[in-house]
């Protein structure tokens, strides 16, 4: 369960099964494996820390009791396949290799007595790095057995048919609108022909209304144009504006009889 | 994997295909038919049959009854939905932040406010640049604008001009309380400024800043002084 | 639009309350925080308070706990989910099988989620090999890591941590709830273990193998187990 093989339902490895069949039982005692093989097998390990745990895990050995001249020799066999079939073999297989074989060489060395004490175990380094990897590659086995959104876990989601798709309206201040008439001016080189005035305003502005008063299908009283509660001023801005319709062909004015009553209508009806 | 399928009876209990539905439709997030919902029992040694999974709607249909969603048949089956009365509520997941109106849609909106009754074609002959059916169709849209006739002209354009909704939106009584340029201030000051704006469009302290808003219309025309108009 | 806000009593009942959070859960299709749940009564004139939205999760809770879904809460706040038991079901719904993801990123992903912030250095002395660009590049943009700071070494490592999306995926509502990682042994037992064990190369039978698992080696979340390694 601990081996490092494994997955032969992974997908992404689909020759892994074969190798599981052959290689894994196989391979530890009579080195032989078909080249192919050998590189999937390989493919199953995640680097040499990997391949080493497997080698220790095979024996069923404890981490701590390391045959390393055995387990060194093993290794080194690895290598040396490795290096036959795959030219590109990872660096970091050739500085494991090179560890354990100084590891071995000082464990087989006999130690000048009195400095024992002070200097550290060669395997100590070995076996904390051993260990460490180990406790992640459980801790990843462990998080992919995590229920998981998507494979073993779905969001529960209904529709909302009556959503009100209405967007809110972006606000627009005044100021705003002043500058960009000033730029447009600016832009357009009108600036010293359009300096706009109250008056001219107020006269567009009736002009808006007073279009939108008459109707194009029939005719408009004259004098009802005029409301009285503004007063002489507004009786002007208001003649204004007619005489300016009038004047860019909007506004048609009739009188049937001398001294009768004068009607406007919009030009547009003429057309229709 | 399928552990809870192997340690259950072989035939399903009404809670359990109500349970298998009601997931399925949620997990669906849409319409599923019965025929799709028998499938998920396919390779059940004891599946149930299309009147089990009708039973299973019901039943849905009854639970959900007084809750926020309901079941609902549609054309391609049947689904779980907000219930219309929490649009109000659920609406609010996603209500967005406005946008900004783009500079060529306040220019236009500006050429009509102030020259108004007026023609695209004329705005265009103002702003020097075509103006866009989309700009034109927003502003008609939220009502600031209308067409008040036509311009005696080939192709008869609409003449445009801004509605009672405009004055109400910027608090108006009449466009006479519109701002003006020469309100504003001095033609030269501005081109000086435009000028220096343009120059280092990063600087927004004005010196006028803290200057009290002009007098008439409410506006606060030209507070915003360090604002870059290029 | 708000139709049922104006016909409806200034403070909503329990089951309203919770009829709006299960249907804006179930609308959303994403985690909704206590926060975003509160902002749908913002404009009420007597909005639920957050205990009340609290009692409504409770509600849902229990109430979906013999149903085909459950309410859950990870790191971006609670959703409703599908039921794992109910996946061998609800996968059929899906021609595709669900992806698979590769040793060599779980592992890289393991050692993020237990030793942030960590570098891509640290990660790979720890797995002895390099860590490709493609894997970093897949977590990054599965958004399940991220860079939060860098380490002041040369060339200014990014140091990676995980994120919320991470939880979320993982079904996790915190790094607390990973499991637990294993413990290292102490590093003097070790070496008074490897003493006992003596040099010679041959020898297999180590006194340990019957052992209980040392203590200490906390630096990690979660390091309170007793698993032990082989």
């Amino acid at each position: 369960m601990n081996t490092p093989e494994p997955r032969s339902e992974t997908p992404q490895r689909p020759r892994l099964a074969l190798v599981k069949g052959e290689a894994l039982t196989d391979l530890p005692r009579d080195l032989y494996i078909p080249p192919d093989a050998l590189e999937v097998f390989l493919d199953t390990f995640e680097g040499p820390l990997d391949l080493l745990l497997y080698l220790i895990k095979r024996q069923n050995l404890d981490i701590l009791d390391i045959p390393i001249a055995r387990i060194t020799d093993q290794y080194m066999e690895y290598v040396e396949l490795m290096k036959e079939v795959r030219l590109e073999l990872a660096g970091e297989y050739l500085v494991m290799a090179a560890m354990l074989a100084e590891i071995k060489s000082r464990l087989l060395l006999p130690r000048p007595a009195g400095e024992s004490d002070d200097e550290e175990d060669p395997r100590a380094e070995l076996v904390r790095r051993l260990q460490e990897y180990e406790r992640y590659k459980q801790a990843a086995e462990d998080l992919d057995a995590l229920p998981r959104m998507g494979r073993d876990l779905f969001h529960a989601v209904v529709q909302f048919p009556h959503r009100n798709t209405e967007r809110p309206q972006p606000e627009v201040s005044l100021e705003e609108i002043l500058h960009a008439f000033a730029e447009v001016l600016r832009r357009a080189d009108m600036y010293s022909h359009h300096h706009v005035q109250r008056e001219q305003l107020s006269v567009r502005e009736r002009m808006s209304q007073v279009l939108a008063a008459v109707g194009a299908d029939h005719f408009t009283p004259f004098t009802e144009l005029f409301p009285c509660e503004e007063g002489r001023a507004g009786v002007v801005v208001t003649l204004l504006a007619i005489l300016e319709l009038l004047r860019s062909s909007l506004l048609e004015m009739v009188q049937n009889e001398p001294y009768g009553p004068l009607y406007v209508k919009s030009m547009e009806g003429i057309h229709d | 994997m399928t552990e809870a399928a192997r340690t259950m009876d072989p035939s399903l209990s009404g809670e359990e295909i109500r349970n298998i539905v009601e997931a399925a439709l949620l997990a669906a997030g849409q319409s599923l038919t019965i025929d799709r919902l028998l499938s998920l029992f396919a390779d059940q040694p004891a599946p149930p049959d299309r009147q089990q999974i009708r039973a299973a709607l019901a039943r849905l249909e009854q639970e959900y009854r007084e809750r926020g969603i309901e079941l609902r048949e549609t054309g391609s089956g049947f689904r779980l939905q907000v219930r219309k009365e929490l649009a109000p509520w659920i609406g609010k997941l996603w209500e967005e932040r406005p946008q900004r109106y783009s500079r060529a849609l306040l220019e236009t909106l500006a050429i009509i406010a102030y020259r108004q009754p007026v023609t695209r074609g004329e705005i265009e002959e103002i702003r020097g640049v075509a103006v866009s059916s989309n700009i034109m169709k927003t502003l008609l849209e939220r009502e600031w604008i209308r067409v008040v006739g036509h311009r005696d002209l080939p192709g008869r354009p609409g003449l445009y001009a801004t509605t009672r909704q405009f004055l109400d939106h910027f608090n108006l009584k009449s466009l006479n309380e519109l701002p003006t340029l020469a309100e504003l201030r001095d033609p030269d000051e501005i081109s000086a400024e435009l000028e220096q704006a343009g120059s280092a469009p990063g600087d927004k302290t004005g010196p006028d800043e803290q200057q009290p808003p002009a007098a008439g219309g409410g506006a606060v025309p030209g507070a915003d002084s360090g604002r870059t108009l290029a």
